[in-house]
């Protein structure tokens, strides 16, 4: 088909985190049908990291690049670089401030967020000392997460927000050590909003080693494989989640590119919306991810 | 005051001296005149590097004045002191392996041009320093891997560049022979002339007479006696030194057993340092190896004991062939070495006495790999007092005098009853007192049948020490001579060939 | 003769340099530290002082005092090992690719995961001993490689399936008191003390920390004990890893990163010099302590993370300037 | 008199101790193995030999270029700096702050950088002259610090809005060559290749790092020399910092993170040993830029990021045995 591109460049902040993970799987297996060729690169985490990297891509002769910044800042630069290429940027999760690409696509964080933590809100009978872990800060899941679940918080004065932490990778490992570091300062806690599943999965390990796991309700994001296995199997304080559409997230960049360069217009923002998961209809996403 | 009517350039008043609550200088007075030399002497742990030190600035006093060219004189730092020309040379060489032998020389006064370091100068005074000392060699050599012997024949010449009104000189012959030596007296003899002052310190009294015109004897932290020539029996001085008479430095020999108890045959370095060395030592015999600095004496002892490799050849024992491939199988087979370095090869300075002795006895200390603290104790201790050790198994080595380190060096292994024993330059740099305690420790050696070699630099003592000695030159045998053949003529004219 | 020589011994004060197993003999000044911490958080909080919280604290201290354990007796011959947190993440994806995607029980899977770890352990040692490799180099070489394998074997994700009772063993409390996990920590913990004090290959250790030529010229194989310290340092922090992966249910290759200055700090702290030759097991739990109790401290004060990484910095340089000064002035 | 000294010295090639300050000397090997991987990289890819992506490997290797300049001048006196990571992550902060939320002009903010770095490096320095800290210690727990002040100042909150010129000075190639932030690592390295060679404070640095002791009995101030470095290190650190917030438009406390690991690589790898006392700047040039080549190469390759680990450990050990083996065969 003449889709008008060869060569995709994906830089993607991490692919520790399944997220990415299944991003990278979306964009991959979709331009694959199309002929496409794509480049992955791994920043890491480290910014400077990817604009080398982003640098590299360019100078294989990337025909469109498909853009998760790594970090918070920094954003801007790969976007630039590509653009006095003039080549597609596609900005997936993370909206650069300041130098944003052709178009943006990310779930809809702000209302599945609240959803998730008027949930686990609403499971806690409404009251309780609450505590968030967020994802790494100034980033756009970061701060709309936190918007969305505050919201949720605002609404329910027995609510107490008793402390936040922010973690850098999102990671299990972090999530883990926060949430046994909230827990030993306030061991009353009872509802944990982790802003994605890997942060929740070891938020609800650190509550079970403490030997609390039935006082605390643990919230998640993103509906990672092993959290919709875990929400299956519920036997952990994790118990809910937002499952966001990774893979027609890949499809949809692969198609933004496309058309951007074919000079089709494309909205700004598209914003592919999150499923609220619990332990009763988990099974259904472990069985086809959206 | 006034020195054989000259003016003292340095004087010395009551200076004293501690390491934390040990006293080790009881309030010194000295004095040195411009263009003489004072010999500084004394035994193991006298106080003379300390001392030294005190003048070169390399260490404070505890208290006590001293004045430089009539002037108070207190220096903080070793600048301050070249900077008011005073310089030393250190008992341990002080060079840097990796850089030339130029910039080893002027190391932290380049000599600078528009703000740049002027290599070819520094290269130019470097050569004519070293010349004057009878090494030529090229300056931008780095210094590792030269000699002992040229090391501190580099040293010297570091000192003689500085061009300082007083010079130091702490043991500085210990590694040279006696070309060397020789050189170095006609440099000293040139400083003289010129008026500068030196302090010479030395364990080799026959050179006193040579090169002093007076000398200063100090004892336990204190000096104990004065002579204003140098022309004084070594008896006199020796007896000075130790504060008590001495007998004879060298026991009597004793006759070897006839049975053969190391053979060496056909002995090669890989490195090429030794080659074709072939030689058997008998039961009770003490098997001397003499030579030049730099003839492969060292390299061979460590290979016959499994230290460093060999190429070809073999060492047998007891007529079983035992070329060692590891110190490890020497010591199992019975062959031990006592190494030419002492503080860097055969003690572990910060390491407790007791626990020195128990690395090298893992057999008699534990049981099926399990030791107890008490089974160290008792065995150090023990050989602690039967090898006339003076300390405590809980001190640590650095602790120690030179002397009782070496003693520890060799008691360690002898708990073994090992069949040979090599031992490299046993004495060097190790005080009268302590040396004819340790000659008489190899006398008993020999005595309970064990093969022992001795290699040393030291003429007076291969000699009286050997039955037989060897001799080797640029890494050959030139030879094997009899106790009754042997003298300080034969062996020379050898290890000169 | 030689007056001064008695003059000195007889001063010399019973500054033994054998330390005693269960003595912290060398690591007074440490446990001085720990003593006053654990009183200064024992007035200002209420929680700190309560038989569950020094649970908790032991619970917390588990990986990291197994790898200190491992990385207490590299220094002790004067090595350094970055590479223990890898391994620590390589161990855990093994354990997870064996148990979880091979199937297999999990007894065979830390066995593999053990064996793993050693083995990154065993090639360190042989750049160390046959390469003339520096350790700091030949282990931060073994870092980057242990690293990337962890992560090849399931291309960066994350295992999750362990059967239940694994993770019980961290959550657990036999008899309200250990658990496994626990339990194994201290297990190791009364290994290493007697291997150190009474096993000939421990007292090996300070000879060839002290100065490896006269160990060597004394007999002992210093090539082959090198490259068995860091293998059995290696197959220590690919245990911590097996019980990383009990206490979190899953494991991921991403573990463990910058470890290694954890169990450096935990070691130094304990009074283990980098130079080698001095110091010890015991005085390192009594750093892993400090760095766990100061922790647990600064998290029940609510102390910010990020002053919290001041403060620790703070601590390290206070534990070890305060052993020089107590050594001046002896 | 001496023989084998004049066989050894009429054997001795122009293998001068001294290091000619635009020749390579003692880092030869390093030499061969970065035209080994061009001459590879430029058959196994189209798009490595072009000056463009010289200029980007240029532009990419500036921070760590920098860094390992400093860094070698720690290294050469026998020390090591954990803390540099930690300093460019304070320094870039501190830019932000006082250029941006401040709004101070860009040359008082970038001063007010790099005097932040600098002290971090005078506190480093002092703990290890004065209370005898090794530097290992002293400098992981100056990591730790510089990384909570760096977090501190922001909450951990990145900072962005720095005026449009100071990124283009990252991006815009003068005479379609140099951007400044590659010409300012430039002239880092000829300034720091002539002070090594010619200056008297250079040659200081062989002297300290061969025998401290020998150095101060020579009459160099050991201890002032030594605070120096490390100041001098820290301030290239934060130099660094100025840079990669101009290269990203952005600063953000985390950045940074390990980056002293790949320092103390570039070093390594370039021929100057942990020891200390031998190796240089112009090694250290050569190992930047193998590591900055080898990067490039394994993205043009399109090596999973994983397996880039595992080879670059290889690389690092490889570079170090290397060298073992040459002078096992001299
Ligand atoms: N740094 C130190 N700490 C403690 N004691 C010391 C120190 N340096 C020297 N001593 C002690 O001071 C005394 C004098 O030592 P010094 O080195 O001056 O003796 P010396 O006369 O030079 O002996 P040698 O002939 O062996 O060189 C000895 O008892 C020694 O153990
Ligand atoms: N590590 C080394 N590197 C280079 N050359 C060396 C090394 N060790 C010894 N040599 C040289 O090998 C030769 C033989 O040295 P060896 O030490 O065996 O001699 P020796 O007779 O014991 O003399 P010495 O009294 O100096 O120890 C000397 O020329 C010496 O310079
Ligand atoms: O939820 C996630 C995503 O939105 C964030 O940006 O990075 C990590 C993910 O787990
Ligand atoms: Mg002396
Ligand atoms: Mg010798």
């Amino acid at each position: 088909e003449g889709v008008g591109i060869k060569k995709i460049g994906l830089a993607v902040p991490n692919l520790q985190a399944d997220f990415f993970n299944q991003i990278k799987l979306g964009v991959e297996g979709y331009a694959g049908k199309l002929g496409i060729e794509v480049i992955v690169v791994d920043a890491k985490n480290d910014t400077a990291t990817q604009v080398s990297q982003v640098q590299d891509l360019l100078t294989q002769g990337i025909d469109a690049f498909i853009y998760i910044p790594a970090g918070a800042a920094a954003a801007a630069v790969p976007t630039r670089l590509a653009r006095a290429e003039g080549i597609p940027v596609i900005n997936v999760d993370r909206e650069p401030e300041g130098a944003p690409g052709d178009t943006v696509i990310y779930g809809e964080n702000v209302l599945s967020a609240y959803q998730v933590c008027d949930h686990i809100i609403g499971l806690a009978e409404g009251k309780g000392k609450m505590v968030v872990i967020h994802g790494q800060k100034g980033t756009t899941p970061e701060v709309q997460r936190f918007e969305g679940c505050k919201m949720a918080i605002d609404e329910n004065p027995g609510v107490e927000l008793v402390a936040q932490q922010w973690s850098q990778q999102w990671s299990p490992d972090e999530g883990f050590q926060i949430a046994q570091n909230m827990l030993q300062a306030n061991p009353d806690i009872s509802i944990i909003f982790g802003q994605a599943d890997g942060l929740a999965m070891g938020a609800a390990k650190a509550v079970e080693v403490a030997g609390l796991a039935d006082q605390i309700v643990v919230g998640g994001y993103d509906g990672d494989g092993a959290a919709l296995e875990s929400l299956v199997a519920c036997d952990t304080p994790f118990i809910v989640t937002a499952t966001q559409s990774t893979q027609a997230m890949g499809v949809l960049a692969v198609n933004s590119a496309i058309a951007v360069a074919n000079d089709a217009s494309v909205p700004a923002r598209q914003i592919p919306n999150a499923v609220l998961t619990t332990c009763d209809d988990a099974a259904k996403f472990v069985e086809k991810h959206p | 005051m006034t020195i054989d009517g000259k003016n003292p350039v340095l004087s010395l008043r009551n200076i004293h001296k501690s390491f934390g609550s040990i006293e080790v200088l009881h309030g010194i007075n000295l004095e040195v005149a411009a263009g003489e030399v004072v010999a500084l002497l004394g035994e193991n742990g006298a106080g003379k590097s300390t001392l030294s030190n005190i003048i070169s600035g390399t260490i404070l006093p505890s208290s006590g004045e001293m004045t430089w060219l009539g002037a108070p004189y207190a220096p903080a730092t070793p600048r301050d002191a070249i900077d008011a020309g005073v310089a030393m040379i250190h008992q341990e060489l002080m060079l840097l392996p990796h850089l030339s032998i130029a910039e080893n020389i002027f190391v932290g006064r380049y000599p600078m041009k528009a703000g740049r370091l002027d290599r070819g100068e520094m290269d130019r005074r470097a050569q004519a320093g070293l010349k004057r000392l009878g090494l030529e060699i090229s300056p931008r050599r780095p210094v590792e891997g030269l000699s002992t012997a040229s090391q501190q024949l580099i040293e010297i010449a570091k000192a003689l560049t500085l061009n300082a009104k007083l010079l130091i000189l702490d043991e500085p012959t210990a590694a040279l022979g006696s070309e060397e030596t020789k050189l170095l007296f006609e440099q000293i003899e040139r400083l003289k002339s010129e008026g500068v002052g030196i302090i010479y310190i030395s364990h080799r009294l026959e050179e006193i007479k040579q090169i002093a015109d007076r000398i200063v004897v100090m004892r336990d932290g204190e000096k104990v006696q004065e002579f204003d020539t140098a022309d004084v029996p070594i008896r006199t001085i020796v007896e000075a030194m130790v504060g008590r008479s001495m007998e004879q430095m060298f026991p009597p020999l004793a006759r070897p057993e006839d049975s053969q108890v190391l053979k060496v045959s056909g002995l090669t370095s890989p490195t090429g340092r030794f080659r074709d060395v072939s030689f058997s030592v008998r039961k009770g015999e003490i098997f001397g190896i003499a030579g030049l600095v730099g003839a492969g004496r060292t390299e061979l002892v460590r290979s016959i004991a499994g230290a460093d490799p060999i190429q070809t050849g073999t060492v047998e024992l007891n007529g079983k062939d035992i070329t060692p491939k590891s110190p490890g199988q020497a010591i199992r087979n019975g062959i031990i070495l006592v190494p030419e370095d002492r503080k860097l090869q055969g003690v572990i300075l910060d390491h407790s006495i007791q626990e020195n002795i128990a690395y090298s006895n893992f057999e008699s200390v534990s049981k099926s790999g399990w030791m107890s603290n008490r089974r160290v104790k008792k065995f150090a201790s023990e050989n602690i007092r039967k090898f006339g050790v003076k300390g405590i198994g809980s001190q640590m080595a650095n602790e120690m005098s030179g002397g009782n380190q070496q003693k520890i060096v060799i008691a360690k292994w002898l708990a073994r009853n090992p069949d040979v024993v090599l031992l490299d330059e046993p004495t060097r740099g190790i005080d009268v007192g302590a040396r004819s305690s340790i000659y008489e420790l190899i006398h008993g050696l020999a005595a309970q049948g064990v093969a022992v070699v001795v290699v040393s630099s030291d003429l007076e003592e291969v000699l009286g020490v050997s039955n037989r000695i060897m001799v080797m030159a640029a890494g050959r045998q030139v030879g094997i001579l009899d106790h009754s053949e042997a003298n300080d003529v034969s062996v020379m004219e050898l290890a000169t060939a | 003769m030689q007056s001064t020589e008695d003059t000195n011994s007889a001063m010399i004060k019973a500054s033994s340099g054998l330390r005693g197993a269960f003595s912290f003999g060398g690591a007074t000044g440490p446990l001085i530290g720990l003593i006053l911490l654990c009183a200064f958080l024992s007035i200002a909080t209420d929680s700190f002082l309560s038989f569950r919280n020094f649970l908790n604290i032991l619970d917390q201290i588990t990986v990291l005092g197994i790898m200190a354990v491992g990385m207490t007796f590299v220094i002790l011959i004067a090595g350094i090992d970055l590479s223990v947190g890898s391994v620590l993440a390589l161990s855990m994806m093994v354990l997870g690719f064996l148990n979880v995607e091979a199937e297999l029980p999990m007894a065979i899977s830390i066995g593999g995961a053990l064996v793993a770890s050693a083995l990154v352990g065993v090639v360190a040692g042989l750049l160390i001993t046959e390469f003339k490799v520096p350790p700091f180099i030949a282990t931060l070489a073994m870092m980057s490689i242990a690293r990337g394998l962890a992560n090849m074997i399931t291309n960066g994700s994350q295992i999750i399936g362990f059967p239940a009772w694994f993770n019980m063993g961290a959550i657990i409390r036999h008899g309200g008191v250990l658990t496994t996990t626990v339990a194994v920590m201290l297990v190791v913990f009364v290994v290493a003390l007697l291997f150190q004090r009474y096993r000939e290959g421990g007292r090996m250790l300070y000879a060839i920390g002290g100065n490896p030529e006269v160990a060597r010229l004394a007999g002992i194989n210093v090539k082959r004990a090198t490259v068995l310290t860091y293998t059995a340092c290696a197959a220590l922090s690919g245990l911590a890893g097996v019980l990383l992966a009990a206490r979190l249910d899953a494991v991921q290759p991403s573990s463990g990163v910058a470890y290694e200055l954890d169990a450096i700090a935990a070691v130094v702290i304990g009074g283990t010099s980098l130079a080698g030759g001095t110091g010890g097991v015991g005085g390192t739990i009594i750093g892993v302590l400090i760095i766990g109790v100061l922790r647990n401290g600064l998290n029940l004060l609510s102390v910010s993370p990020f002053l919290q990484a001041v403060i620790i910095g703070l601590v390290i340089v206070l534990a070890v300037a305060a052993e020089t000064f107590k050594h001046r002035n002896k």
